[in-house]
């Protein structure tokens, strides 16, 4: 099963370079994602098989995010269908820019994003942590072509940031695995395979101080890929200039996988008692990214980058969520599945807009309601859902992690938590609201593209989990994050 | 006999007040030098005016003619709620004063509202300034109050009154001074004397109350003459019921003494027109104010 | 042949010191192809010349890749470069020379707190990988051009190449197939990248990449 | 229990149903309004039960949320506050079908429909509910629901600037509510109500300040009252009298939930809440009479109100404190009361508002004048309305403030030094509140509704339809019956406040009947009075009845060519108070003298902006944005600072953890 997951993709990949049938390539796209998301979801019920000697493993945090994943990889290739339909193939003008560009070839954008899927994929199973690194990687290369999609300098500036800045971290992640490989060393024997529940089984035989220096570079190198300030320097660029459907996919999925390379290290220092030690680390970097999103939100002026900060601040919320531990670890995951949902929204709502708009200025998008009334409502509905506005799921991971804070007495955090919050909020809500409420533009011609069934209905979808999760929680889920919880150390 | 006694507060302001300021007149004119009107002479005016015809803007609709009904209504049924000497009120519950105070609150509100139904700015401005005044003249008057409420242990306007007796003045006559002194000040403002108002000018940009009435004519006028006149007389019972404390429980003693006292009080009130002249508009607060703190003086005092 | 070990890395050290103060961008090229061939015999010394085959052979690939091929596409994209030929630092060369000494003290201390498990070949390994690691961090952080980048992505590369050569042996496909995986990242990518940089603005001065601010 | 969520379903459903016929716009219109008022009419059935009989129903069930349950409860503080919620909502609702009706052409009026039936669901779940989690969702359910009314009109960008405003406050507010219920639930082990007991003092009193925070700036306490002047005047009329008729209440009833889960008070507690409530009470009202537009005026008055609401509480808790019954029952007795009689007031006043904007066309009082000829019915149930909020007899808002006063009167005084400066404030300010507010609503009505029509506007109003009218006219009713059927309402008050005070309850019941018998002399006065009034005017009739009645121009002092424009304004109106009070309102005025023999031209204009907003608010947040601003050079573009970032953060953390 894990093989079938991994291997759909590339074979879809492959056959997208081969195909010249443009129509083609979208479906085998589109059945791919419905493929992908039909055997995760078999894998709620029947426990995949462990292949390569435990290398290869879907537990349950790795099937929490590959379920995160293919579902948003779905409501994005159904997306993606209406996007490629909508994209002139001939030179476009840059927004921001009087010079023209066209697009990179459609061939290389189905496999691209195909590759994508299976390199995150790759991440989610991999029990390994030389293969999760190696996935880790991998996605890297995959979604680099997929960032430079729109051929123009901005793009291209984003995509080398991207590259440059990924592959530092990458490197000191790799030099984190090293690490690890000396921690689990025992003089005069062969060591310890660093395979995640061997390492767990060795917990208190492991190094110490070379397991904190490990999850030192694990931290710094994933956190760069997972956006944690001041490591997320890539990540406004990226978000922003990459079409929006990648942005979903780069904001819902990848930065989650990310994360779960940093919760694996994490998985062995506790193992190790060394949580404390983690915990501390990720509350601070919570913190800091919480903050620094604040400040860059505040006043944004690109309403993509300022959703891609937004994701700066939710990183900082799931690192924030793991670091205070207890309740919080449950609302932390909770809120990895919220986030990812209520983001991936937010970006493909924004790429409607972008069709309509032809740009992407907060001040010169004005009155989504009046000209595309149902994309409108969804920016609206997207806001609340990512500001943590009840009945909205965010909601309620925000207030399980706050509640948390104030239960193990860290009021201090919980201030400033709730306080950073509070000026998020009220930075978005500037933006948001005037885009959505304000007088339309009158030279706005009439619609280039109309917002097809294509467009509109993913994020229709994800609106509707996202406020679903906020009111009822199905129980197959609720479990689901519990045993995650507590396989990560809270409950 | 008791159910007559229980009205003759109305009776005999609806009798007397008018009187009071026949000998407020009496007595300016004999500070003047001047012979002055009849004593009486209230009386005429009102009769005079109660037989005209009227003479109605067009701007005016019916809140013009239900001023002047519903003040002489409202200072009627308020005297209801007065003591007068030894005769009990004919309606007296803990907390009447409250509502005493609160229906002159009415009669003003519609006074007000009369006034400003002519569209006359003059008007509007007497209005303006019979608001303000007013509103600041009102917490001294409730305060004080409440201070006499304090001193006594009654909050009810019969029974408060009746315990003013000379003992309480020894116990805590301070208390009763300073309330005494807020009260005539807010007694001056109220019924518009000087130096807060002179009802004597004709220069319509000097007036409070008398130029919020300038187009009201014939019965209308006179009920608005008459509830002045009441209402001086209502008030004027509060000051009374302080400051002649001779609530022996004999009402053929008390109701003349009371009597006596509001005479008295009228020609107080003609000393201090013939003496004072009025102050400028923009201190009138001032003075209210200083009412309002002699007033909260009265109550923290022991 | 602990001595051949010792003489590797302090050749590390010299070279890392050089590209701090070298000017030329083709010398700095040849540095690097150098210090890559260096590296390439590190396996074989550390297994003491013991010629096993995949050894042989993934030293020989090392030293194709960082001292040949490398070096030949990187010449080639500078030759493709019309004007400057200079690394146009943000800090000074002597001044960087400076601060890689100061990094290279800081490695030796941050060695000392990460106390090895084993006896080592050569107890510079640890503090010269770091410096090396360090000194490609400060090349990317203190050069203006996009090729120095990725030179300085090579050093730091060849840092962890250092480490996990010494001291990761034991788990063999870890570090060949992460290894490769990032020198196939350094070099096809981000020479993909270079070559559509300097397609785009007719420069790779990173300088012109900085429009997408806060 | 079952009745009430029968009628939320009818609600909840209506709304729906109404939001997707929004191609109907009478359809909608239907859907939306009948159903708001048969739910209502359900739902209330319960709330009068439960008050009446002092029963209490509740339903528990799991609800998959972590911490949270679906545990609701009517008793009988919920059943005091869901009844004005209900009847003002659904009266409203009936005012809104015909309002609404003018924009079928623009808008989509499906919309505000459901949003409208969903800030009822809100509000009927606020009150309802017993778990901290389902608190704050049916709480921001509420507040957006409202939001999004507010922002109806959302092309003019005053009524964008005024739904940011709200948002904004209401969102802050929250965050104070959820750190609450969190210590709240931490201290009890669960976010259910019921489990909470004996909370250690000093938590109480950091609950407390939590709680005075977040509530009040719902309810619109100085100086959180902030958004109150702009959401108001921004929504479409019928929801401004519902916001601010019973929504911002939600606040009240939250403070008093409070109360009633955090056990015995100190003393400051009831002194924080008089200051407050006197600071509210004489603040708003101050501001109220600067301003110019009548539906901002009215939002100012919401906050004098809430103040004189919290002043019942105030004297309530003091009650408490003091171990004196009368003064709790009638501190308690006399703000809730004020709860009901505000919602049936400002309800009407709002609506009454609503009728001027919506035939005139402008709710700028000086561009207005002389409405009463043309409105008689929305002049005559806005003239009840003012004298109800001004606080006198004999209608509903005299009775609530009289019972505050009775309370200090009888018992304000009995603890010595300690007690008489409370009684003195409490006193002093309501006196100073009713006295100012006689004169803004002199003015309101006086310089609306009579004298001659200032402008255009004013001269092409016409009547509104029945709708209006018809709930108008149950408003003004209703002001008057309270007022006249007070002492058997005060009686029903006995098993909410032995619910808040936990007195016996045969205590509260004597202490009520005699309250009652007083209100009953109220009544009997007031009857005297109408008796009284009916006379005099037969009796002027008659006199008037023989002789001549002349009509003529208004007496101008022998003015040549008097205009509409010379009569007095509403600016004018205010001077004397807002000068004398210009240290709070700081108004800015424009003066432009009269100059020369013969002057051409002078104006006299003033603006009073809020201090708290301008003083307090305005700089933090220009301080925040401007120190954010300051550190956006952070992210400045350069890949090589960037990779900085990454290798020091890593040295950092080598120094600083491997040290």
């Amino acid at each position: 099963m894990i093989l079938a997951l991994l291997l759909i993709p590339v074979i879809a990949a492959v056959l997208s370079l081969i195909v010249r049938n443009d129509i083609l390539r979208r479906i085998i796209l589109i059945v791919t994602a419905i493929s992908h998301t039909a055997i995760t979801i078999t894998a709620w019920s029947v426990e995949p098989s462990v292949l390569w000697n435990g290398w290869l493993m879907l537990d349950k945090p790795g099937l929490l995010f590959l379920t995160i994943t293919s579902v948003l990889f779905l409501a994005c290739s159904f997306y993606a269908f209406g996007y490629l339909a909508g994209e002139a193939k001939s030179k476009k003008q840059v927004f921001e820019e009087e010079t023209f560009f066209t697009n990179a070839p459609e061939a290389i954008f189905c496999a691209c994003v195909e590759g994508f899927l299976a390199t995150m994929t790759l991440v989610t199973v991999s029990q390994h942590f030389g293969l999760l690194w190696v996935a880790m990687e991998a996605t890297t290369l995959a979604s680099a072509p997929l960032i430079y999609f729109h051929r123009h300098h901005r793009s291209l500036e984003a995509t080398w940031k991207y590259l440059l800045i990924c592959s530092v971290g990458i490197a000191l992640a790799l030099l984190g695995n090293f690490f690890m490989v000396i921690a689990a060393t025992k003089p005069a024997s062969e060591g310890t395979a660093i395979v995640l529940n061997a390492l767990i089984g060795q917990g208190h035989n492991l190094n110490i101080q070379w397991l904190k220096a490990a999850f030192l570079f694990f931290l710094v190198g994933y956190g760069t890929k997972m956006g944690l300030a001041p490591l997320h320097t890539w990540l406004p660029d990226a978000h922003s200039e990459a079409p929006s459907v990648i942005s979903a996919l780069l904001s819902g999925a990848l930065l989650n996988c990310a994360f779960l390379g940093i919760l694996r290290c994490y998985q062995v220092c506790s193992a190790a008692g060394e949580a404390q030690f983690c915990q501390g680390l990720l509350v601070l970097f919570g913190l800091i990214s919480i903050g620094w999103a604040a400040i860059f939100i505040l006043g944004q002026a690109d309403y993509k980058r300022m959703l891609a900060y937004s994701s700066v601040e939710h990183v900082g919320i799931l690192a924030l969520g793991v670091g205070i531990g207890a309740g919080a670890t449950f609302g932390a995951m909770l809120h990895a599945v919220n986030h990812s949902i209520a983001k991936a929204m937010l970006f493909m709502t924004a790429g409607n807009i972008i069709a309509v708009y032809k740009t992407k200025t907060t001040k010169d998008v004005r009155g989504i309601l009046s000209v595309a009334p149902i994309t409108g409502v969804l920016w609206i509905a997207g806001f609340l859902a990512i500001s943590g506005i009840p009945p909205f799921g965010i909601f309620v991971s925000e207030f399980t992690i706050a509640k948390a804070m104030i239960e193990q007495g860290r009021i201090g955090i919980a201030v400033a938590f709730l306080a950073i919050l509070a000026v998020v909020f009220v930075g978005m809500s500037a933006a948001f609201l005037n885009m959505a409420q304000g007088p339309k533009n009158n030279d706005l011609q009439a619609k280039d593209r109309p917002a097809v069934a294509f467009t509109i209905l993913p994020p229709i979808a994800l609106g509707a989990i996202a406020l679903m999760l906020g009111l009822y929680i199905p129980p197959v889920v609720n479990d689901l994050l519990h045993s995650v919880a507590s396989v990560i150390g809270g409950y | 006999m008791m159910t007559i006694l229980k009205f003759a507060n109305p009776i005999l302001g609806l009798v007397i007040a008018p009187f009071l300021l026949g000998v407020i007149n009496r007595t300016k004119a004999v500070f003047a030098g001047r012979t002055g009107q009849p004593l009486l002479q209230p009386y005429y005016d009102i009769w005079k005016l109660l037989r005209k015809g009227a003479v109605y803007s067009r701007t005016t609709s019916w809140i013009f003619r239900a001023g002047p009904v519903l003040g002489l209504a409202v200072t009627l049924t308020a005297a209801l709620l007065m003591p007068f000497g030894g005769i009990p009120a004919a309606i007296a519950f803990k907390g009447d004063l409250i509502l005493f105070i609160y229906l002159f609150g009415l009669m003003r509100f519609f006074t007000v509202i009369s006034a400003m139904d002519t569209g006359s700015s003059l008007e509007g401005m007497g209005a303006s300034r019979e608001v303000t005044f007013s509103a600041m003249s009102e917490p001294a008057l409730l305060i004080g109050l409440a201070a006499i409420a304090k001193c006594t242990g009654y909050i009810s306007l019969t029974q408060m009154f009746s315990s003013v007796v000379p003992e309480l003045w020894l116990r805590s006559g301070p208390a009763l001074v300073l309330a005494g002194v807020a009260l005539l000040i807010v007694f001056l403002a109220e019924n518009c004397r000087i130096p807060v108002d002179d009802p004597n000018t004709h220069l319509e940009l000097t007036m409070i109350h008398e130029v919020m009435a300038l187009d009201h004519g014939g019965p209308d006028f006179g009920f608005i003459l008459y509830s002045a006149a009441l209402k001086m007389w209502l008030l004027g019972q509060i000051l009374i019921g302080i400051a002649v404390p001779i609530h022996t429980g004999n009402v053929w003693l008390d109701t003349p003494a009371a009597i006596a006292g509001m005479l008295l009080l009228a020609v107080v009130v003609g000393v201090i027109e013939s003496s004072m002249a009025r102050l400028r508009l923009l201190h009138v607060p001032q003075l209210l104010i200083g009412a309002t703190t002699l007033s909260v003086l009265a109550l923290v005092l022991r | 042949m602990n001595n051949a070990a010792d003489i590797i890395m302090i050749f590390l050290v010299l070279t890392n010191l050089m590209l701090l103060g070298l000017s030329r961008l083709g010398a700095c090229i040849r540095f690097v192809a150098l210090q890559g061939v260096a590296l390439g015999f590190l396996p074989l010394i550390l297994n003491h010349w013991d010629m096993e085959v995949h050894l042989v052979i993934f030293s020989i690939v090392i030293i194709s890749l960082k001292g040949i091929v490398f070096p030949w596409m990187l010449n080639r994209t500078l030759r493709e470069l019309a004007s400057q030929r200079e690394v146009e630092p943000f800090i000074g060369y002597g001044i960087s020379i400076i601060a890689g000494t100061i990094t290279l003290v800081m490695c030796m201390w941050l060695s000392s707190r990460l106390p090895f498990p084993e006896p080592l070949m050569s107890p510079l390994i640890v503090p010269v990988a770091f410096f090396t690691i360090m000194s490609g961090l400060f090349l990317i952080i203190s050069r203006k051009k996009a090729l120095t980048q990725v030179l300085g992505y090579l050093v730091l590369e060849n840092g962890i190449y250092a480490f996990g050569v010494a001291l990761v042996g034991k788990q063999p496909m870890l570090v060949e197939l992460g290894i490769l995986l990032d020198i196939f990242v350094a070099v096809f990518v981000m020479g993909i990248a270079i070559f559509h940089i300097n397609r785009e603005f007719d420069h790779i001065d990173t300088d012109q990449l900085s429009r997408l601010r806060s | 229990m079952s009745l009430f969520l029968w009628g939320l379903a009818i609600i909840i459903i209506g709304g729906l149903a109404s939001l997707f016929s929004g191609r109907k716009p009478g359809l909608a219109t239907f859907l939306g309004s009948v159903s708001v008022v048969v739910g209502s009419v359900i739902a209330v059935v319960p709330a009068f039960k439960v008050l009446l009989t002092g029963s209490i129903e509740s339903l528990q069930l799991n609800w998959s949320v972590p911490s949270g349950s679906f545990f609701i409860q009517i008793d009988p503080i919920s059943a005091l506050f869901l009844i004005p919620i209900l009847g003002l909502t659904a009266v409203a609702a009936i005012y809104g079908a015909e309002y609404l009706w003018a924009y079928r052409e623009k808008k989509n009026l499906g919309v505000p429909w459901f949003f409208y039936n969903l800030l009822l669901a809100g509000m009927m779940l606020v009150v309802v509910a017993r778990n901290g989690l389902l608190f704050l969702v049916a709480w921001e359910i509420m507040s957006l629901a409202s939001f999004f009314l507010v922002t109806f009109e959302y092309e003019k960008p005053m009524v964008r600037q005024a739904g940011w405003i709200y948002l904004i406050a209401t969102h802050i507010g929250t965050a104070f509510l959820i750190v609450f219920f969190i210590l709240l639930g931490r201290h009890a082990g669960s976010l259910d109500f019921d489990k909470v007991s004996e909370i250690p003092s000093s938590l109480a009193s950091i609950l407390f300040v939590l709680a005075v925070i977040g509530f009040g700036t719902k309810a619109g306490f100085m100086p959180f009252h902030v958004w109150l002047p702009y959401a108001h005047p921004a929504a479409p009329s019928h929801v401004s009298a519902v916001m601010s008729g019973v929504m911002i209440k939600t606040g009240v009833y939250g403070l008093v939930r409070a109360l009633t889960l955090l056990g015995m008070p100190p003393v400051w507690w009831c002194w924080a809440l008089i200051a407050i409530g006197a600071i509210s009470g004489v603040l708003g009202v101050l501001f109220a009479l600067a301003q110019h537009d009548l539906k901002r005026l009215l939002a100012y008055h919401s906050v004098e109100n809430i103040g004189i609401i919290t002043i019942g509480l105030g004297v309530g808790l003091l009650g408490i404190n003091m171990n004196s019954p009368t003064l709790a029952i009638l501190g308690f007795g006399g703000g809730l009361l004020h709860v009901i009689n505000h919602a049936v007031f400002k309800g009407l006043l709002f609506l009454g508002a609503g009728a001027v904007l919506h035939s005139s066309g402008t709710g700028h009082i000086d561009l207005l004048g002389g409405l009463i000829k043309r409105m008689p019915v929305t002049a005559f149930t806005f003239l009840v309305g003012s004298i109800a909020i001004s606080g006198l007899p004999p209608l509903n808002g005299f009775i609530s403030e009289f019972l505050i006063y009775l309370g200090v009167f009888k018992n304000g005084f009995a603890g010595g030094f300690e007690s008489i400066i409370p009684a003195l404030v409490v006193i002093g300010s309501l006196a100073l509140i009713g006295g100012l507010a006689l004169a803004c609503f002199t003015k309101a009505f006086g310089v609306i509704f009579l004298g001659e029509p200032r402008s255009n506007y004013a001269k092409q109003v016409h009547e509104v339809g029945f709708c209006m009218k018809s709930s108008m006219v149950i408003l003004a009713t209703l002001c008057v019956l309270l007022g006249i059927c007070s002492p058997w309402v005060i009686k029903s008050a006995e098993n909410v406040i032995f619910e808040i005070t936990s007195i016996p309850l045969e205590t509260i019941q004597t202490e009520l009947a005699a309250t009652s018998a007083v209100l009953m002399n109220i009544v009997i006065i007031s009857l005297v009075l109408l008796g009284l009034t009916i006379t005099f005017a037969v009796l002027r009739k008659l006199m008037l009845s023989t002789r001549g009645i002349r009509q003529v121009g208004t007496w101008d002092c022998g003015y040549a060519k008097p205009d509409a424009r010379m009569q007095y304004t509403a600016a004018s109106f205010a001077q004397p108070l807002t000068d004398l009070f210009k240290m709070f309102l700081r108004s800015l005025k424009k003066i432009s003298p009269v100059k020369g023999i013969f002057p051409a031209q002078s104006a006299f204009h003033t603006d009073t902006s809020d201090i708290s907003e301008k003083y307090m608010y305005q700089p933090l947040f220009s301080w925040v944005s401007s120190s954010f601003s300051r550190l956006r050079w952070l992210q400045q573009g350069r890949l090589q600072i960037y990779i900085l970032y990454i290798a020091l953060t890593l040295w950092i953390l080598l120094i600083w953890k491997l040290m």
